[in-house]
């Protein structure tokens, strides 16, 4: 319907009569896919998108869809601009015989421009790694779900490795941490756990914000050089990260002091530096880059068959495998979802919903899905959304990325409170009550 | 403090040639044609693109050469498909034209060439020279590339100086730039001039493109650096060359100075959530000097009669 | 006759006083002044003109005294005629056109002691000849511009008159009791108004006309055409010719209509458009510069645009007049019809300013046939009246639904016509003029001792139809030496319907064949010129164009056709023609001020040229005095070529007059 | 038929005087140390051949030049500094050399542009326009249209005056001039390419206005019949330089007018 | 075609300067108004509320307040969506400090704020013109972006810098669903038009038009350059705040500065030129052409049918957007309202050309 009138007021505007959207057959599962292929944010706007694309292709060539439910899916480009990202929510939720089963935005910005529709139209909003750090909160963040990770995970894990190497938090006492950051939400949303931390632990904090999309960055770097920060945090994205790298090298500034989120450790953030970035490290949502045992699947279900969406040697970069882990994550819920309110059925928003927030994936389930390896079991509940909070520090060598540390888990006695804080303020700016839905 | 406040303004000054360079271009095409060439940003894109990726296949010297080509092509079908049939309309509408051809240029530029980083490697090592070290603690450091960016600009504008001169076009052109009637009279194809200055824009848009996307890696976001040059515009006169370098220079020494020095100052005083005075500080360095000389550093004196 | 005016509404300030009454409050008078239309209710146009005829009367004017009214159509200019008629005082309008000898004749001739005139340029026409006009005292003027430091003795502005007078009377109850009484005591056999005829030859006669008859005659055609107090109509012809004395002003009054006056003359068209009048009056002639106008303009249209327009104006020629009259039509063709409403009648109609006419006239002279079917087609209700001044206008006129475009329809109620045994159409009527002014032998010559008035038309009535059909001026109407009929207004409107031609002048009276002399129209000539690249300076080198000549030459060719149809006219075809190298002008008398040729006079003036027409010379060379705009003399020659054109080839038999 | 003679003039009261004016551009002096008045009700014409001063001397006049030295009274107050607007708020109107019309308004609207100033309802009032501000509004309307009556323009009032014809343009100008109800009205070459009968129909506007309005004139204009024909007094300048200022008939026979005229090819 | 002028005389000034003299435009805009109102309603749906009519009333609303500045008096502008940034985190911050503010005065407020910011920003035209002007209002752009994102009192210290609006209300009326709030805009929309047409219409505009069309004569008929030119970057910008509060709280409810930055700039500017400078129609019509066209080019290849990647669409977007400037801006450079008015000019005539 929504189609049908839009299109009627376009070629009414335009001239052209319009063409009936081909009609949606009963039995399958509409994932709306907002991407951004091209602009400023292209390079790693890419490789996400099409690790999501193969992995709907994947469910579907291998399994036949989720118990019979095939999925489709239709991108919808928006070049990471707020409005039209809302654009794209507001003409695909509804499509498919069940409407969106989820959005996964990849844009902190459409993230807090959809958090209040998405509970309106009653679709969740996976924003697995990023989004607003608070949302974890289920009880007010009903619709919510930043799986895996949140930005004061990632900066606290950050921290964790920086006190290991210095020995200790207490010794980061007098030191000094620059964050140069995105100057948008997303780049904003650690500033709250640095802050946090420096009180607590003495150290002196550099917030340096870097303009959208990131190509000026010569003042921020000689200001670098010259307040010599210990370290420095990276909360880039897009075409800013390989500057930052880049500046860092031009002023000098040791590329192993700096720690980059997990959206500034990927493959096209590091290689225009070329060696300039060898040193240079990034927490890790999770996992790294290489092709795992899914991939094998790939490869005979999708690839073989000339349908994948990248080229091959790229479905090892980070972002691809992200993108695989983001939709394997949304079709367990599916499928979670379908345990409860039937299988083989396409299921409404609202049902995804209580899939994604009863989501429980064993080291088992893991290891049959393929990705042993590149995730760790993770429990979703009504209170916790993230549902894991775990992360390694990874290690550009010039070629590859290299894990060089051991596990972390966030300190939830430092996140936690901040999250009550800000989840209990948000509550009652929107009046909502907290509490679990069914 | 002496030490980084000379290192910024170095820094700044060989990033305002780089804005020169940019800038350049549009004064070039302002001057001939009177056309506020909004897609010089796009045409740096396109040319960077175009270096960069036939240099993944061939030396960049061919490289180079084959986006020459591609430029003077550009350049005449620009003036073929949009500015022939917009001729002797207003100056707003040909702005809003040479957006639309920005528009076009991104797009066919990434359909063409590709949305990713792509990379010019111009064989200047990255790692940064510093002198003084003595005198200075830590020295004061130089980008090598941004010295070589210098270069380059000092060459191109010398050779558009001797172009200009020397040459039969290049004294046609001034002759444009001064009176288009005259020029007319003079027996000069006012089409011909127009074509060429946007063929030598776009050769200047390969220089100011391989400069940048060397040191930056060549991407989409490349051609909003236009934005960065218009300040260097207003400042320099829309119609003066000398202008454009040193508006540039004065931009880009003025803006890092601003963000390196004043930003923690005003970040201090006011409380705010970081720095990064320098995105407006250039504009409002400009509009300064435009409240003294509405003209531009540079510019004609805009004599206004009745 | 007269019987049927009652006596409280036999003259025009009565029926003002009783339309004050009933309509007041509804528009008399709109004026388009200041850039709106200015509006007068009834109340408020008695309201003026008793204020003026006060201020008329402190100026002097009495009685029986002659008022002269020279200007465009402007109120104050009307309200001069009423106000002139409250004091019992004759207003006489004349020509505003008029040079300043003609405008001398008139005002003497009518022994004028008073003028309103509309403007600066009359006042100074009129004082340039005051040493011709004894009797004048005042002059009173609509507008005051340039005027100021004229010499005021005996010169006032009409809105000071008016102020003056409504001061007088608000200060002064005699004086308006007096003045009720003076239009009270107006009577029907007064003297209503003199209107000068422009004359096809000769001088101007003064048509005197009496209040009881104009109103009757107005009151009959008021019921013909059911006119009411809310018809709307544009006063924009001569005040001083009949058709607009009797529309505007009997009619008006009578109706209790609503006239609006134009802004300048030059907006006229525009202000047609504006008011939209539902009821119109109009000569041939400005139908015809629609229609000229209509085609140039359609001729520079779209391709596509311009097939569209041909179609639909076929679709209206087969299916359009039937329409009108109500006659039956096929299913399709109403259809056609209605589409070619919405495309093209519709707002073609629109654009002329025509879609609110209900009824529309034309009169003055004969329509080509073409182009009233061409009107009635697009659904127009255009009827033909004929009649003339000593007749207050009418004689007969077409009742809706019963057009036939080569009659002028049958006598009007009350009225009476006779064919005279030489054909002249005679007629006794309501409104039948009373004398001439002040020449008793004309009106004797004129009237028939019954009482008829001669026409000096010919005509007959038709058998199938009963209505008068004209062929020509009674005089005019001529032989060839042959004793073929010779008709030569019928064949001139033939021509006239193209828009190329403006004037035709054929002669043939006693002579071997028929032969014209043409003036291009500037207009459609010129814009054809351009679209075909045809280089001229001057009119002269225009006319004088050998691609003119073939132009015109393949129209008259056509016309030959035309007449050939029929075998009364069939050998009255045109011979050669010529173009005249000007415009045929009433400054130098070769057309009324009405714009009907005076044949005689141009046989006279261009003799060179009628010679080389009869005598086979290819060229003649012509040199006549012409007088310009300011008044100055000058001469034109020029070498002028003549044409032969083909013609049908007729039984010789069947053309000759029985 | 002018109503006021020459000799009335002479005697009447003076409504601006130029006093000792020099305006240089950079080193070229285009006008120096002019001096001459003009009186209430008079037509003024000021003269000269090409480049001797005379726009120069309009735009000092209306403010749009600042003369390095001298000074204008106008109404008996002496101004040095003054810029065009408030030369118009004072009471003085002008015409251009080339029309300056507002191309993209209707005839009307440029017109009813003139009567800005005598405009005052604020933009609340403007911005509802209903009661004082449609009053004023069309009470201006009104007085516009008087003007385009008296100019004979009805016909085109709503024309865009880009599309007029030369002629006409030059009449919407100076209607602007009139909507202002200067005291003292510069036609700066109001004929300049007109035809005859565009000429005497401007002339007679010219003369009406006079008598009609009052209304003060001082012009310039190069056809030396017309600028008899019209003005009361004439003043010749010559290279920046006043060389006479008498009455037409005078300066006619004025010899230094005969010679600045003959150096140049009239 | 369809005009039937004939007998549409005037009789009195007031219907002389009527907006719309026609009859036939009369009813039509009113039947446009009614259709806004009473039928739209019936049968919208969600997504042509919120990603149709919402975005291009508001961003008309934007179009008329820079085609005051811009098309009438002759002043370039690219700062437009730093002042619509005053207007929303104006309106953002009253209703925040002071939450029981009528939601009317909220967008007054924003409205006001962003009048006086722009007339601040206003002052350089007076001596800088053309394309000059245009990069300095570059400046106010810039800084504007930069000091929403930088002072952190505008955001209420929000630590995202991103801020969002609670429930809205007028009157007590709740303006919370998507009809509700395209009522609400459009009633916004209407009223402001017509203030902006009589200001337009009056003394204001024609001293804008005067200075813009020569500001030389426009001096000399005593309009004062400084107060035609301040006063139109006033009203402009008034405009301006107005639907920038209008867009942040009616179309995204939360936001951050940059759904002000200079794209928003350029794309109003687009808005303008493409659908007329100097036309209050050209605002609308350039707006739903702007904010269509995207749309409508990305889903043009799945309405067609022809399978392509959504990266090769939307660079194809790109180039058609862009194409399509250009072929406009050649066929009609003084955009679609002058077509619009041709058109109609023609329908007037009709059947003649001319």
């Amino acid at each position: 319907m929504t189609l049908k009138i839009l299109g009627a007021a376009v070629a009414a505007a335009v001239g052209v009569t319009a063409l009936a959207a081909p009609a949606l057959a009963q039995n399958e599962q509409f994932i709306p896919a907002l991407v951004y292929r091209t602009g400023a944010y292209a390079p790693n706007g890419v490789p996400f998108a099409n690790g999501i694309a193969d992995y709907y292709k994947l469910v579907n060539a291998r399994d036949n869809g989720i118990n019979g439910v095939r999925i489709t899916t239709e991108e919808c480009e928006f070049g990471y601009a707020t409005d039209r990202g809302v654009e794209c929510y507001e003409r695909l939720k509804k499509k498919g015989p069940t409407g969106a089963a989820y959005v996964i935005p990849l844009s902190t910005g459409v993230t807090f421009a959809l958090t209040e529709k998405t509970a309106t139209d009653k679709i969740p909003l996976i924003t697995m790694g990023y989004g607003r750090s608070e949302s974890r909160d289920g009880t007010v963040f009903h619709w919510n779900f930043p799986l895996l990770g949140t930005y004061w995970t990632a900066s606290d894990i950050i921290l964790q490795h920086i006190a290991r190497k210095e020995g200790g938090f207490d010794k980061l006492k007098g030191k000094k941490i620059a964050l140069v950051y995105h100057d948008s939400p997303y780049g904003k949303e650690p500033i709250a756990l640095l802050t946090e931390r420096a009180k607590r632990h003495g150290f002196e904090t550099m917030f340096l914000p870097v303009t959208h999309p990131g190509v000026e960055q010569k003042a921020t770097w000689l200001q670098i050089r010259q307040q010599r920060p210990n370290y420095v945090l990276l909360w880039g994205w897009g075409v800013m990260n390989s500057t930052s790298i880049k500046e860092a090298v031009a002023v000098g500034y040791p590329r192993s002091q700096m720690y980059g989120v997990w959206w500034s450790g990927a493959e096209p953030d590091v290689r225009p530096a070329e060696g300039g970035a060898t040193g240079y490290n990034a927490v890790t949502l999770q996992h790294t880059a290489g092709q795992f045992k899914v991939h094998e699947d790939l490869k005979r279900h999708v690839y073989d068959k000339n349908q994948g969406s990248a080229k091959w040697d790229e479905t090892g970069e980070i972002l691809y495998v992200r993108g695989l882990i983001n939709a394997m994550l949304g079709v367990e819920a599916i499928r979670t979802a379908q345990e409860k309110f039937g299988k083989g059925k396409p299921m409404t928003g609202e049902q995804v919903r209580w899939g994604l927030e009863n989501l429980n994936i064993t080291a088992d389930r893991i290891k049959q899905l393929g990705f042993d390896g590149v995730l760790q079991p993770i429990r979703v509940t009504c209170q916790d959304h993230e549902g894991a909070r775990t992360g390694r520090i990874q290690t550009w060598d010039g070629k590859n990325w290299k894990i060089s540390s051991d596990w972390y888990t966030s300190d939830d006695k430092v996140i936690a409170p901040m999250v009550k804080d800000a989840a209990s303020k948000y509550a009652s700016e929107k009046k909502i009550t907290a509490g679990c839905l069914n | 403090m002496l030490g980084p406040i000379i290192e910024t303004l170095i820094g700044g000054l060989l990033t305002g040639v780089l804005y020169a360079l940019v800038a350049l271009g549009f004064v070039l095409i302002f001057k001939a044609s009177g056309v506020f060439n909004f897609a010089q940003g796009a045409m740096v894109l396109f040319a960077a693109l175009s270096v960069a990726r036939l240099s993944e296949v061939m030396p960049l010297v061919f490289a180079v050469a084959i986006a020459v080509v591609i430029m003077v092509v550009l350049a005449y079908v620009i003036e073929r498909l949009v500015l022939r049939p917009l001729v002797n309309q207003e100056g707003i509408i040909l702005f809003m034209a040479t957006l639309g051809v920005a528009y076009f240029i991104d797009g066919f530029g990434q359909t063409v060439w590709g949305s990713d980083i792509y990379k010019i490697n111009l064989g200047i090592p990255k790692d940064p020279m510093f002198f003084f070290e003595g005198v200075f603690p830590g020295g004061i450091l130089i980008d090598r590339e941004e010295v070589a960016a210098a270069a380059v600009c000092a060459i191109l504008v010398a050779g558009l100086a001797i172009f200009f001169q020397v040459t039969r076009t290049g004294r046609a052109l001034r002759a444009v730039a001064d009176d288009h009637q005259a020029a007319q009279s003079v027996g000069i194809p006012l089409n011909y001039i127009w074509l060429i200055v946007w063929a030598v824009a776009g050769i200047v848009a390969i220089a100011a493109g391989m400069v940048w996307g060397s040191k930056l890696g060549v991407q989409f976001s490349i051609s909003l650096v236009a934005l960065k040059a218009l300040p260097v515009l207003i400042l320099g006169g829309f119609t003066s060359i000398p202008g454009a370098i040193v508006g540039g220079l004065i931009i880009g020494a003025g803006e890092k100075l601003a963000e390196v020095l004043l930003g923690p100052i005003l970040i201090k005083t006011f409380d705010l959530a970081g720095g990064g005075i320098e995105n407006w500080f250039a504009y409002m360095l400009a509009l300064v000097f435009l409240l003294f000389r509405p003209q531009g550093l540079f510019g004609e004196r805009i004599i206004e009669r009745i | 006759m007269a019987s049927r005016v009652s006596a409280d509404a036999d003259t025009f300030p009565k029926l003002l006083v009783r339309n004050a009454r009933a309509f007041g409050e509804r528009p008399a008078m709109r004026h388009k002044d200041l850039g709106i239309w200015q509006t007068w209710t009834w109340a408020q146009v008695l309201d003026e003109a008793r204020a003026y005829a006060a201020g008329l009367h402190r100026l002097g004017v009495r009685r029986s005294d002659t008022v002269a009214i020279v200007g465009g159509n402007r109120p104050r200019l009307y309200w001069s005629v009423t106000a002139a008629q409250m004091l019992g005082a004759v207003p006489v309008p004349v020509y505003a056109d008029a040079v300043a000898d003609e405008l001398a004749y008139v005002l003497a001739h009518a022994d004028v002691r008073f003028a309103a005139v509309e403007d600066q340029e009359q006042v100074d026409k009129i004082l340039s000849v005051s040493d011709r006009l004894p009797k004048l005292e005042k002059l009173v003027y609509d507008e005051p511009k340039g005027l100021r430091d004229y010499d005021h003795a005996n010169l006032r502005a009409i809105d000071d008159v008016i102020a003056d007078g409504r001061k007088a009377l608000a200060e002064d109850g005699k004086l308006a009791s007096w003045l009720d009484a003076e239009i009270a005591a107006g009577k029907g056999s007064d003297v209503s108004i003199i209107l000068y005829t422009s004359g096809t030859t000769g001088q101007s006669k003064g048509v005197v006309l009496s209040a009881e008859r104009c109103i009757a005659a107005a009151m009959d055609t008021v019921a013909f055409d059911r006119l009411n107090e809310r018809d709307e109509a544009l006063s924009y012809l001569p005040m001083a010719w009949v058709g607009d004395h009797y529309l505007n002003y009997a009619q008006q009054f009578v109706a209790a209509f609503c006239t609006a006056c134009t802004e300048t003359r030059d907006t006229a068209m525009a202000d047609l458009r504006e008011i939209g009048p539902t009821f119109f009056f109009a000569p041939p002639r400005i139908f015809e510069q629609m229609l000229t106008r209509v085609m140039i303009r359609m001729e520079d249209a779209g391709v596509l645009k311009r097939a569209m327009f041909r179609y639909f104006i076929g679709v209206a020629r087969r299916y359009g007049e039937a329409i009108l009259n109500g006659q039956p039509v096929p299913f399709a063709g109403r259809l056609l019809y209605a589409l070619g409403l919405l495309l093209v009648y519709g707002p073609l109609k629109n654009v002329l300013g025509l879609s609110k006419v209900r009824v529309a006239y034309t009169a003055g002279e004969a329509i080509g046939p073409d182009l009233f079917s061409f009107y009635r087609s697009l659904g127009l209700n255009l009827k033909q009246l004929y009649g003339q001044t000593e007749a207050f206008l009418y004689v007969t006129a077409q009742p809706d639904g019963q057009i036939y475009a080569d009659t002028v329809g049958p006598a009007m109620p009350n009225v009476d016509i006779r064919i005279a045994d030489n054909g002249e159409v005679l007629f006794k009527s309501p409104g039948m003029f009373v004398s001439y002014f002040k020449d008793d032998l004309k009106t004797g010559e004129t009237m028939t001792p019954d009482g008829y008035v001669k026409t000096g038309d010919a005509g007959f009535f038709d058998a199938k139809t009963g209505h008068l059909k004209i062929i020509d001026r009674a005089k005019d109407v001529g032989k060839l030496r042959d004793g073929t009929l010779f008709p030569p207004k019928y064949i001139e409107n033939k021509l006239k319907f193209y828009p190329n031609i403006r004037e035709a002048v054929a002669y043939g009276d006693g002579r071997d064949f028929v032969a014209v002399m043409i003036n291009i129209d500037l207009t459609a000539v010129g814009s054809w010129a351009e679209r075909n690249n045809v280089v001229y300076g001057s009119y002269q080198e225009l006319a004088g164009h050998p691609l003119v000549y073939d132009m015109i030459a393949k129209n008259i060719e056509e016309t030959n056709r035309s007449l050939a149809e029929d075998p009364v006219t069939a050998g009255a075809q045109v011979k050669r023609f010529l173009i005249l190298h000007k415009e045929l002008d009433a400054d130098d008398g070769e057309v009324t001020r009405t714009q009907k040729v005076r044949r005689g006079f141009v046989a006279e003036r261009y003799a060179p040229l009628i010679a080389a027409l009869y005598d086979g010379s290819a060229e003649a060379d012509i040199s006549t005095e012409v007088t310009f705009e300011d008044g100055r003399k000058g001469s034109i020659s020029a070498r002028v070529k003549v044409r032969d054109v083909a013609t049908v080839p007729v039984k010789p038999a069947m053309g000759k007059a029985a | 038929m002018r109503a006021p003679a020459a000799s009335d003039i002479a005697a009447g009261e003076v409504l601006l005087s130029v006093e000792d004016v020099t305006l240089s551009f950079g080193g070229v002096v285009a006008l120096r140390d002019v001096s001459f008045d003009i009186k209430k009700g008079e037509i003024r014409a000021i003269i000269g051949p090409n480049g001797a001063g005379k726009t120069s001397m309009l735009n000092v006049i209306n403010g749009f030049y600042q003369p390095q030295k001298g000074s204008i009274s106008f109404k008996g107050e002496t101004r040095t500094k003054m810029r065009p607007y408030d030369a118009a708020d004072g009471g003085i109107a002008r015409t251009f050399q080339n029309v300056a019309l507002f191309k993209g308004m209707s005839a009307l609207d440029n017109i009813l542009a003139g009567r800005t100033l005598k405009m005052k309802r604020g933009w609340f009032w403007q911005m509802l326009r209903i009661g004082p501000a449609l009053t004023e509004e069309i009470e201006h309307r009104k007085r516009v249209e008087e003007i385009i009556d008296f100019l004979e323009i009805q016909a085109i009032r709503k024309v865009p005056v880009a599309r007029l014809p030369y002629g006409l343009q030059k009449r919407v100008e100076l209607g602007r001039a009139l909507a202002m109800e200067p005291d003292l009205l510069l036609l700066d070459e109001p004929m300049a390419g007109m035809n005859l009968e565009e000429k005497e129909d401007m002339s007679r506007f010219i003369i009406d206005v006079n008598d009609h309005y009052g209304t003060t004139i001082a012009l310039i204009e190069h056809d030396m019949g017309v600028v008899m024909d019209l003005s009361d007094r004439v003043v010749v300048l010559d290279h920046g330089v006043k060389i006479a200022d008498a009455t037409p008939d005078e300066v006619k026979k004025d010899q230094a007018v005969i010679d600045a005229y003959l150096g140049v090819a009239h | 075609m369809l005009y039937r002028e004939a007998g549409q005389f005037k009789t009195s000034y007031q219907a002389d300067q009527a907006i719309f003299p026609i009859a036939q435009d009369r009813w039509f805009v009113w039947g446009l108004v009614a259709f806004g109102f009473l039928v739209l309603p019936l049968f919208a749906d969600q997504y042509l509320y919120t990603e149709v009519l919402i975005p291009v009333l508001i961003l008309s609303l934007a179009a008329i307040g820079l085609n005051i500045l811009t098309g009438y008096c002759g002043q370039l502008s690219l700062g437009t969506g730093g002042f619509m940034a005053v207007g929303a985190y104006a309106a953002y911050n009253l209703a925040l400090r002071l939450p029981e503010t009528n939601l009317i005065v909220v967008f007054l407020f924003a409205g006001l704020m962003a009048m006086a910011v722009g007339v601040l920003f206003g002052i350089p035209s007076l001596r800088i013109k053309g394309f000059y002007l245009a990069v300095a209002t570059l400046a106010s752009q810039f800084f504007l972006e930069w000091a929403f994102a930088r002072v952190k009192w505008f955001t209420n210290y929000a630590p995202s810098g991103s801020v969002a609006v609670g429930k809205l209300e007028l009157f007590g009326m709740p303006i919370q669903t998507p009809m509700e709030k395209y009522l609400f805009v459009l009633a916004i929309v209407v009223v402001m038009t017509l203030a902006a047409k009589n200001l337009i219409r009056g003394r204001l505009g024609r001293m804008w038009m005067a200075t813009r069309d020569m500001d030389i004569a426009a001096e000399i008929i005593g309009i004062r350059p400084l107060y035609a030119k301040l006063s139109a970057f006033a009203v402009s910008s008034f405009f301006i705040g107005v639907s920038g509060a209008l867009w942040a709280f009616l179309r995204l409810g939360s936001w951050e500065p940059l759904a002000f930055d200079i794209n928003r700039s350029f794309q109003i500017l687009f808005m303008v030129i493409i659908g007329g400078l100097g036309s209050l129609l050209g605002s609308f019509l350039g707006a739903a052409f702007i904010v269509l066209m995207p749309i409508f080019l990305n889903q043009l290849p799945g309405i067609l049918g022809i399978p392509m990647s959504t990266a090769l669409i939307s660079h194809l977007e790109f180039m058609v957007f862009g194409a399509m400037i250009v072929f406009f801006l050649i066929v009609e450079p003084h955009g679609l309202a002058r077509l619009w008015a041709i058109a109609k000019e023609k329908l007037r005539l009709w059947p003649f050309p001319y």
